[in-house]
């Protein structure tokens, strides 16, 4: 048995939540399905903790797993393109930087999950709770099969599935705010639009080398294929405007900031700390590993891609400083902070080689921001929980009223401008000196604008907090321990990433390195 | 467009539930189809057809009928908590198709373990997958068709 | 042979352009409903002689749920343009 | 021949995709929107479904890929399945998509009253 789970770890990662899921829409009636999706996503969490540290075992660097026996089958002559043989079944492969972001999304959505029960109280109607329990765990499904996943059409499809119960989930804030539904709707729309391009890109891809599996494609396009290719270039561009709408890189992040105001609270937290994560990862994993660093870097998307980071940093800091709805604020802080996560991969050095330090960064970023961008939606998912909404004046006193929920507030705002001793000054020191190692000043000047700007938004939120008169009326007191245990932890984590790395140190610097060193 | 023309004949005057004829045609024709549903199910493996198409020509049958004698009817044939299980219990028999071959030795959906040689073995494992599917694809269109509506 | 064959093609797609066009024409609903209906026939049709001509049986299979879908498809307008909800 | 009209199916499919994508931006109505936007991908299942097509060495199209007898072996040249394979489960997908889509539809006109998204945008900003 133990030897069974051990061999099979990389499909158990994905079978796990999907069986639990179905297993808790079916029977999670009366309360059960909070702890069968509670106990569910801890036991996700421990099967990819272990995939990650099988994979740091590992002297090949990653793990690979085939589904049913096509192994040892006969390469079929499948393919598009004469004389090529595809492999059939799918494969899974785990290498240094899927395990990162597999930890991240099983990590953030167990530590969600954990706060949820008295919050989804308030926001689901008891006959939908169960439901809603099933497709959190199949969006989890969704989301850590992209992450996992060796085969770029097993990818699409659940790139899809992730991205159609998230539609499902948002919109299931209706009975909080009628307007999740108009936001779940656009995001539908340009989402599916998204993954569209990303199908077309997939079926050029397809047709040049005549291979779904990822690492054969790779390798066929970085060895065989021309360079200059149009049907590759092409393809190229497809993939980076879907990849780029689904990670919400300025200017494709409209479908955000309302899908994460007016979704439920555990929605806003699950979706900003994993979703837009996935699809960073993704395209990440076709930039790099599939299409090459060397030959990525050589078009103009890599300026563009710099160029759309700085703006989507200044973008969305003004835009946040402009909002009065707390929960609005941190999607518009989002959008910025997705500009940090792209800005590291784009540095590059003389010789054309992306900047270790910088790569180092924006993935140690992508931790960080996860865990604060899920410390700070908790902590306004407490205020919707006492208040109802969480508009800036809500806020006011919220010092004295509320301190746990207003300490997790003021420690994640830090993080998030990146005050030393937190994780976020780490992953922004690592980015900085990337930049300036590559002589990329107008980039420094941005990441340190941005950051003041930060500073204003953060305050903004704070100074009505601590100096605000609290309104007359009823007394509002602290939320209760469970629904804001999650904040404190994910605060916990992100003081123990600014002072010391641990294990996550280790993946992301292995991770860095295979995309430094131009693919696996 | 011009007005529509009244309706002369007062058998056209019945709504479409009380035409007699196409209750007739109804009764004969569903339980061909739902054979005919299995048939494309079971056959997938060597022809065209397979669990999705057998599933929807499955749900067909039942659309038919709720459409002809009404859904709160088809309700009690089908209640909406059966969809909704059968729906889930599809996949879950896929899953456990697949999970025979992981705990038997091989990989996730590996069907060698299912029988004693690998040919037969292969062809009961696409077979029973297909079934599960064939089930979810049946549910999951009933359901969109019942929920759209009754909406 | 061949000749017969793509004789009774061609005419069955000229049939179906006709009836294509009655469906966008008009002039009240019925016909177009009836147009599309005849439409669908005749594709079924098209499907099963393609299959014979193709010397592929397995055609029938497709010419058969077409012929099904067709019918749920009619009967569903129908009861739409003379109900305007389905459910009852 | 020009030598544009060789590849014919891809001016197809990138004429029905670009008609659905003007629908899916232009049109008022949602479920106008949702139509534009399942036109938009059978575009895209039209592409990978053209790219199956062979033709074999006397530059015949290559027969189905369907066995001619229970086991027996496919002898003749036959269309490249696996396009086929792929785009049945992206029709899939697309369909869960049409239904999700539907089903936010008939919530919107349950709560807001309407589907026309320029008075869905004034209920909005009245709020």
């Amino acid at each position: 048995m133990t030897a069974g789970v051990l061999r099979n770890l990389p499909a158990l990662v994905v079978i796990v939540p999907l069986f639990m899921g179905l297993v808790t829409a079916i029977l999670g009636r009366q309360g059960r399905a909070h702890w069968l999706a509670l106990a569910t996503a801890w036991v996700t969490f421990g099967l990819t903790g272990l995939l990650a540290y099988e994979v740091l075992q590992s002297p090949l660097g990653f793990v690979t797993y085939t589904f049913g026996p096509w192994a040892d089958a006969v390469p079929l002559n499948l393919a598009a393109r004469p004389g090529a043989v595809a492999t059939p079944g799918i494969e899974y492969r785990v290498d240094h930087l899927n395990a990162l972001f597999l930890v991240i999304v099983a990590g953030m959505t167990a530590i969600v999950i954990l706060g949820a029960r008295l919050s989804l109280k308030k926001e689901i109607p008891e006959d939908r709770r169960h439901v809603f329990y099933g497709v959190l765990l199949l969006c989890l499904t969704g989301l850590l099969g992209i992450t996992i996943t060796g085969d770029a059409f097993n990818l699409y499809v659940l790139l899809e599935i992730s991205s159609l119960t998230a539609y499902a989930l948002v919109a299931m804030g209706k009975s909080r705010d009628k307007r999740a539904l108009t936001a779940s709707f656009h995001y539908l729309l340009l989402g599916t639009v998204g993954a569209s391009l990303i199908l077309i890109g997939i079926g050029y891809l397809f047709m040049v080398t005549g291979t779904l599996n990822m690492t054969e494609m790779a390798r066929i396009l970085q060895e065989e294929i021309p360079r200059r290719n149009k049907t590759v270039s092409t393809a190229f561009a497809l993939l980076l405007a879907g990849f780029g709408l689904k990670a919400a890189l300025f200017p494709l992040h409209a479908w955000l900031p309302n899908a994460y105001t007016y979704s439920p609270s555990v929605v806003s937290t699950f979706l900003a700390s994993t979703a837009t994560k996935v699809g960073l990862y993704a395209g990440l994993r076709f930039y790099f590993t599939i299409f090459g660093a060397d030959y990525t870097i050589s078009t103009f998307a890599n300026e563009a891609l710099l160029f759309l980071a700085c703006a989507a940093i200044l973008h969305g800091s003004v835009m946040a400083i402009q909002q009065t709805n707390v929960k609005r604020l941190l999607a518009y802080s989002s959008v910025a902070q997705i500009g940090y996560l792209v800005i590291g991969f784009c540095l590059v050095d003389a010789s054309g080689h992306p900047i270790e330090s910088g790569v180092t960064g924006s993935l140690l970023h992508v931790a960080n921001h996860a865990v604060v961008k899920g410390a700070l939606f908790v902590a306004a998912g407490a205020v919707v929980y006492r208040c109802g909404a969480v508009h800036l004046d809500d806020l006011r006193g919220l010092a004295r009223k509320m301190p746990l929920t207003f300490t997790a507030f003021a420690v994640g705002g830090l993080s998030l401008i990146g005050v030393p001793l937190t994780g976020g000054f780490i992953s922004k020191w690592h980015i900085v000196s990337g930049a300036i190692e590559g002589g990329y000043y107008p980039v420094v000047a941005v990441i340190l604008i941005g950051s003041l700007l930060a500073v204003v938004y953060v305050l903004r939120m704070i100074e009505p907090m601590v100096f605000g008169k609290p309104e007359e009326g009823p007394q509002v007191g602290e939320a209760p321990p469970s629904v804001i245990l999650p904040a404190w932890i994910l605060i916990g984590i992100s003081i123990y990433f600014g002072v010391n790395g641990g294990a996550l140190r280790e993946l992301v610097e292995g991770a860095a390195k295979t995309i430094a060193g131009g693919g696996s | 467009m011009s007005e529509q023309p009244p309706l002369q004949e007062p058998l056209e005057r019945l709504p479409l539930a009380k035409q007699p004829v196409l209750r007739q045609v109804t009764k004969i024709l569903i339980p061909f189809v739902i054979v005919f549903g299995l048939y494309v199910i079971t056959h997938g493996d060597y022809g065209p057809g397979g669990g999705f198409q057998g599933g929807v020509i499955l749900a067909a049958a039942y659309i038919l009928f709720a459409l002809v004698y009404g859904v709160a009817r088809a309700r009690r044939v089908i209640p909406r908590k059966a969809t909704d299980v059968l729906a889930a219990v599809g996949v879950l028999f896929y899953g456990a198709v697949g999970l025979v071959g992981l705990f038997g030795g091989g990989t996730f959906l590996d069907y060698d373990f299912l029988g004693t040689d690998p040919a037969s073995a292969q062809a009961l494992g696409m077979f029973l997958v297909e079934l599960g599917v064939g089930l979810t694809v049946a549910s999951v269109m009933v359901t969109v068709f019942t929920e759209m509506v009754e909406a | 042979m061949i000749h017969v064959y793509g004789a009774a093609l061609l005419a069955l797609l000229v049939s179906m352009f006709l009836f294509l066009g009655r469906a966008a024409l008009g002039p009240t609903v019925y016909d177009r409903l009836l147009a599309t209906n005849a439409f669908g026939t005749k594709t079924v049709i098209f499907v099963a002689l393609l299959g014979f001509f193709a010397g592929r049986p397995e055609f029938l299979d497709m010419a058969l749920v077409y012929a099904l879908i067709n019918f749920v498809t009619t009967v569903a307008v129908l009861k739409l343009v003379q109900e305007a909800r389905l459910d009852r | 021949m020009p030598p544009w009209a060789g590849h014919f199916n891809y001016w197809i499919y990138v004429v029905l995709m670009m008609v659905g994508l003007y629908a899916a931006i232009a049109k008022g109505n949602l479920v106008k929107k949702l139509l534009g936007l399942s036109l938009f991908q059978t575009g895209i299942f039209i592409f990978y479904i053209s790219t199956s097509v062979i033709l074999t060495e006397s530059g015949q199209f290559a027969t189905v890929p369907i066995l001619a007898e229970h086991g027996g072996p496919l002898t003749e040249t036959y269309a490249n399945p696996l396009p086929h394979v792929l785009i049945l489960t992206a029709i899939v997908v697309s369909v869960s998509t049409m239904a999700v889509a539907l089903a936010i539809v008939v919530n919107i006109k349950r709560e807001f009253g309407t589907i026309e998204s320029d008075e869905l945008l004034e209920q909005e900003l009245a709020e």
